[in-house]
């Protein structure tokens, strides 16, 4: 490797100037401006949460008119839903980690890559732009009679989506362009990591699903303007047509939300047990399964919209079938730890809870899939609970895990690990605290976005209270030490997790503009510990500060023993 | 953006830096223009679903008002649409062979065919609109052309299919009048002659988009003027 | 350089296809005309098919393409079919179970409306208690 | 599991709610087993595996088809059974018994109105019989709502120009609350009703005296509307089958035999009970049923009169 990492040339430190970040074409850093605008979304309709949560805590009118409520909860969802959780973990980690692990340059198109980020910005702003035009509520699924009723200011959230919706699909097509054509020498199918792999069936469902949300929209800018009688029911319209519509990209979009995880998690059991994937060929072909899958189970959102019972009957089994391979995943990656060589730094706790959370998640998604028990759950806070422990529990942990890992190599600095590890302890119980009641509350019967509640219910929501804020509390913990590793955090090694894949064997602490002095040549799978031993001999125990760094020979091409 | 990696000589001006080969730039291309095509295949899908959601509901309400649209108008635009097609074809032909000239005639000939094809939407959509005929609430048909009592038309549901007809063959217009502005931008630089048989890969990726826009519309024409 | 091996169609094959999808435009104009009856619509789509797959196939010359363009768009119009074919098993078979009814009440008033209008009918039995 | 419900599910009292209940325990209690197996084992691993040394590189595990295939079939097979028991509770869900008892119900912007067969019209609260499938035949005025029931596992969408319907058997008097579970506006949460599920004598009691606290007036007009007397008198002065029933009070009427009469309450009431005792000049006698008039309640009858009197 080069001369000693502070002297030489990285990616943050060739070029300071404003414009040189703001009109950067370097895929790691779009994904740093992704991450600091997406992490100021997430902080916003965070807060959001804590006042849906703090009107909850009493049955009755406690801080706010149910007015303001209903547009909180509505902001909350359409912010966390197309403004977070969809770009979160393919534009920030995704767009900083994916050419790296494949070793190329750059993502196939960069200046497609910096329109994304600036379209997804456009849309980010156009929807909070609605909040200055009228009130908007209906939740973020701004179903059809009522989204044709309410005030103008709906026109400005359906159409930030629909840009949002556009920089998705740039970011899914410039991923699979570069997953198939820009792969280093050596790096087939078979070795790829499964980060890649998860990235690219995310990339594929993004193609596939969001154009429809694109024509829903402008299917409901049509009705609205011009009255055409698709959606409207008092025109002789279908209402339960736009729930399709709706939900034929929306089932699929949460797939986008949770493989990306899939991959991340894929990435922290296999180097911190520092053992090979159980069944890699399944967990990668899996994903790939789920993207094709998730395309057709939309309609167990409508078992009780009106739909007939054939189509019911249809989605519930389709919806079965798509739990088998998230299912066998879970297994796999369970069994990768045996005989493994587990260490638990922080990255590996969120890993464990995102086994933990995510099982709960998916258990009780397969318990809606049954037709009975969907019709008495449905709407209720079950369903809330359900998919906040899948994509809170599910994406927003392991993308935690993920930020986590790659820390060292996005800024060269390591985290405090005892904060780290008191963090995630702060996360488990508090979402936990929160969620789980509302499992119970939900079951009972209380429906969901409720402004008041009946008395019977106030314990339960007393208790979800406050445990949002202990949720609270452990993410501004991480967002304090986070961030105070930035300024005086230790210097990390390049490798300091010892990991296999190339955006940590083959770069430097921080990595050079164009990632690789040479285009490195591949020798073995992701995961295969155990051909590159000399890797783990001689480095000293510590946190963080011993490198894992690749002898030279790699370089001149030779291949590995 | 520094050059660091060590590159041969002779790398084509077209080679963007991150790439290996100009290969590789162009299959990368075409991949990105065939996805992207997917998208815009999607996008249309749900316009042809609400078509057929609508036409088994209401059959005779469709085929009945479909004879209000004259289906010579949208054969003459079918037709229209295929030549352009093949003058898009040709003009690819053209620039993998080097023949500049005739690539930029094939080119102009493209163009002046989607413009016929938007003229004679115009003069369709003028048509219905002089006698009430609109997307949406106010749908009354009133007076006779063409052999047409308009107001007999005025039968419930029918106002649907108008709307559908009107979003459809709208938002296919709009994707014309993006070619031809795509187009005229290729014929500028192909005038300036940037493209030969060594990188043609802005004619070839917006050929592909024409030619969806001609299966959408071989998807239309039918469904919309005929059954 | 490199795109010496690209495949170049010959001019005689891009007239050859151009003329077949004339000629196919014309035989769905004709079949149209002639009321088929219910066979009506699967000929004029199976038409369509054919001249959109000449398309496909030949003017943006996918078959001399590299496969992975070709399962892209299969992938495509695979997902189309199935957003078409699950919708319709909703919107076409409702009320096979009485928990939703076929039609809409607007449909059911314009029906009693006809029917009264034609026929008043002797004075209504009153509802039983 | 109990008729009262346990910690996750409410009151069971509708026939049935035990079997979603029993579909929803069984599905509860397998997860909970392999939610304890795959976390169980993983506490176990990481306990057991944990890295004792910096150098130390574990032999790769093989990859066992076996596993991979057990872990396919297995979960498969379990999750078929529990559709096709799910699938048959659905049927019996959504498949009301032919004889059961049909109440209309409108859902509006924040309210739930409920007529009954008899036209009866009430507001956010509904009586219905014990033991006895009832049968609701929805539809909504403005936007989507949803009627939910917890107690008797009940929901289903209300579409506005689109009936939809649900059933239920209550077998437990009591009160249950009704839920509106599909976001409808800024009082969604407000939208509560109350069923009121009694034994039957008890419901036609409170059936018949609903009439007791509507005015007269309005019973009349109710009456007048249910029964379809404007099919054959107008009141609005045109001829129709039967004589026009507007400005009728106190004028003299001329009968078939030539003979007239005042049109006083005798002869009104009269001309409902006995329709052929005094037939008006012009009018076929024998076309209004004489069942019409012996079907109503005296204060029916009372109610019906109040209108016709009050039609000028």
């Amino acid at each position: 490797m080069s001369a000693d990492a502070s002297t030489s040339v990285n990616y943050l430190n060739h070029d300071r100037s404003i414009k040189s970040w703001l009109l950067t074409l370097d895929h790691k850093r779009i994904g740093i401006l992704y991450l600091v605008v997406i992490s100021l979304v997430f902080l916003g309709a965070g807060i959001l949460a804590l006042f849906i949560r703090l009107e909850q805590i009493a049955p009755g009118q406690d801080i706010m008119g149910p007015d303001a409520y209903n547009q909180i909860f509505t902001i909350h969802g359409v912010l966390m839903v197309f403004a977070f959780i969809i770009p979160a973990i393919p534009a920030i980690l995704g767009n900083f980690v994916l050419p790296m692990q494949l070793g190329a340059k750059d993502v196939a198109f960069p200046r497609l890559n910096l329109l994304s980020f600036y379209l997804y910005v456009g849309g980010a702003l156009i929807v909070l732009s609605a909040l200055l035009v009228g009130r908007i509520d209906g939740g973020w699924t701004f179903y059809a009679p009522y989204s044709i009723r309410v005030g103008d200011s709906i026109l400005f959230v359906t159409m930030g989506v629909f840009v949002m919706g556009f920089s998705s699909i740039l970011t899914g097509v410039n991923f699979i362009v570069t997953i198939h054509k820009m792969r280093a020498p050596g790096l087939t199918w078979n070795r790829l990591p499964l980060f890649v792999w998860s990235l690219y069936s995310t990339a594929i469902v993004q193609v596939l699903a969001t154009p429809v949300i694109g024509i829903t929209v402008l299917l409901l800018f049509l009705e609205r303007l011009l009255g055409i009688g698709i959606f409207d029911p008092a025109l002789g319209g279908d209402p339960v047509l736009f729930q399709h519509f709706f939900w034929f990209y929306s089932h699929p979009a949460v797939y986008v939300m949770i493989l990306p995880a899939f991959g991340i998690i894929s990435e922290l059991i296999g180097t911190f047990s520092r053992h090979r994937i159980f069944g890699y060929r399944f967990v990668a072909l899996s994903s790939i399964a789920i993207a094709f899958l998730g395309a057709l189970v939309w309609g167990h959102h409508l078992f009780v919209a009106g739909q007939s019972a054939l189509a019911s009957t249809v989605f519930s089994l389709l919806t079965f079938l798509i739990g088998i391979p998230t299912g066998v995943k879970v297994v796999n990656w369970v069994v990768t730890m045996h005989q493994g060589s587990i260490q638990l730094r922080t990255p590996m706790l969120y890993a464990l809870m995102f086994l933990i959370l995510f099982s709960i998640g998916g258990f009780t998604g397969i318990m809606l899939g049954v037709l009975p028990i969907d019709i008495h759950l449905h709407d209720t806070y079950f369903i809330v609970a359900h998919f906040h422990y899948v994509m809170v529990g599910g994406n927003v942990i392991a993308a935690l895990g993920g930020l986590h890992y790659w820390w060292p190599k996005i800024t060269g600095k390591i985290f405090n690990e005892t904060l780290g590890r008191i963090a995630a302890g702060l996360i488990f119980v508090g979402f936990n605290l929160t969620f789980f009641p509302q499992f119970i509350t939900g079951s009972r019967g209380m429906p969901r976005r409720y402004y008041d509640y009946p008395v019977e219910f106030e314990s339960l929501n007393q208790l979800s209270t406050y445990g949002s804020w202990v949720l609270a509390a452990g993410m501004f913990l991480i967002a304090g030490y986070l961030l105070h590793s930035l300024f005086k955090g230790k210097k990390a090694s390049a490798n300091p997790w010892g990991s296999l894949t190339l955006e940590w064997t083959h770069t430097n602490r921080l990595p050079i503009p164009h990632n690789f002095e040479r285009t490195p040549i591949v020798t073995r799978g992701a995961y295969d510990f155990h051909l590159a031993k000399d890797l783990f001999k001689d480095e000293p125990s510590g946190n963080g500060v011993d490198s894992h760094q690749v002898p030279d020979l790699e370089q001149e091409g030779r291949p590995e023993a | 953006m520094a050059e660091a990696s060590t590159v041969t000589a002779d790398r084509p001006k077209h080679l963007h830096p991150h790439f290996v080969s100009s290969e590789q730039q162009f299959d990368a291309a075409k991949m990105g223009m065939w996805l992207f095509l997917v998208t815009e295949i999607l996008l249309f899908s749900g316009l042809f679903v609400a078509y057929t959601v609508f036409r088994i509901w209401y059959p005779e309400v469709f085929s009945h008002s479909a004879e209000l649209l004259d289906w010579r108008l949208g054969g003459l635009n079918t037709i229209v649409l295929l030549a352009s097609s093949l003058t898009v074809a040709m003009g690819v032909h053209y620039a993998q062979t080097n023949e500049r000239k005739k690539l930029v005639r094939a080119l102009i000939l493209t163009i002046c065919f989607a413009a016929v094809f938007m003229i004679v939407k115009y003069f369709e959509y003028t048509g219905k609109f002089a006698h009430g005929v609109f997307p949406g609430v106010n749908f009354d048909p009133h007076g006779t052309a063409g052999g047409h009592d308009y107001a007999a038309y005025n039968i419930p549901f029918a106002a649907q299919f108008f709307s559908i007809y009107f979003v459809m063959t709208g938002v296919h217009g709009l994707h014309v009048l993006i070619g031809i502005g795509l187009f005229s931008w290729i014929v500028i630089r192909a005038n300036k002659g940037h493209f030969s048989s060594e990188y043609y890969t802005p004619v070839e990726i917006t050929g592909l988009y024409w030619h969806l826009v001609d299966i959408i519309w071989i998807f239309l024409f039918p469904l919309l003027y005929l059954i | 350089m490199a795109h010496a091996e690209h495949h170049i169609t010959p001019k005689k094959t891009l007239i050859q296809v151009f003329v077949a999808l004339i000629t196919l435009t014309a035989i769905t104009v004709f079949a149209a005309q002639m009321d088929l009856g219910p066979l009506n619509v699967p000929i004029a789509l199976s038409i369509a098919i054919v001249k959109a797959s000449l398309v496909v196939v030949i003017f943006m010359a996918l078959k001399h393409d590299n496969r992975m363009n070709a399962v892209v768009f299969l992938v495509g119009a695979v997902f189309v079919v199935v957003f078409l074919v699950l919708t319709l098993f909703d919107t076409a078979y409702r009320g096979d179970l009485p928990n939703t009814v076929e039609g809409t009440i607007m449909e059911e008033q314009a029906e009693q409306d006809a029917l009264r209008a034609r026929d008043p009918g002797p004075t209504p039995v009153p509802p039983s208690q | 599991m109990g008729e009262n419900g346990s910690v996750f599910l409410p009151e069971a009292s509708s026939s049935f709610a035990s079997e979603v209940d029993a579909l929803f325990n069984f599905v509860l209690a397998v997860s909970t087993v392999f939610f304890i197996a795959v976390v169980g084992t993983m506490i176990y691993f990481v306990i057991r595996y944990r890295r004792r040394s910096h150098s130390f590189v574990p032999a790769p595990g093989k990859d066992s088809r076996l596993l991979e295939l057990v872990s396919i079939v297995f979960p498969t097979i379990l999750v078929l059974i529990l559709f096709t028991w799910g699938f048959q509770v659905f049927i019996t869900l959504s498949t009301a018994p032919p004889d059961s008892y049909e109440i209309r119900v409108r859902g509006k912007q924040w309210f739930w109105e409920f007529e009954y067969p008899n036209g009866v019209v009430t507001v956010n609260e509904m009586y219905v019989p014990l033991n006895k499938p009832v049968r609701l035949k929805m539809s909504a005025e403005d936007v989507l709502h949803s009627f939910f029931v917890p107690e008797f596992r009940v929901k289903h969408d209300v579409i506005p120009n689109r009936y939809t319907t649900v059933w239920f058997e209550a077998t437990k008097a009591g009160e249950y609350r009704i839920y509106c579970t599909e976001y409808c506006g800024t009082q969604h949460s407000a939208m509560l009703g109350m069923v009121h599920a009694v034994p039957e004598a008890e419901f036609n009691t409170w059936l018949q005296n609903q009439d007791q606290d509507i005015p007269l007036l309005d019973l009349g007009e109710r009456i007048f509307s249910q029964y379809a007397c404007n099919a054959c008198h107008a009141i609005d002065g045109t001829r129709k089958i039967g004589p026009q029933l507007n400005g009728l009070a106190g004028i003299t009427r001329t009968l078939d035999d030539g003979s007239t009469v005042v049109a006083d309450d005798s002869y009104i009431r009269e001309s409902i009970l006995d329709p052929n005792a005094k037939v008006v000049d012009g009018f076929a006698p024998g076309l209004m049923p004489a069942a019409l008039g012996a079907s109503l309640t005296p204060r029916q009858l009372d109610g019906l009169l109040e209108y016709i009197k009050s039609l000028e």
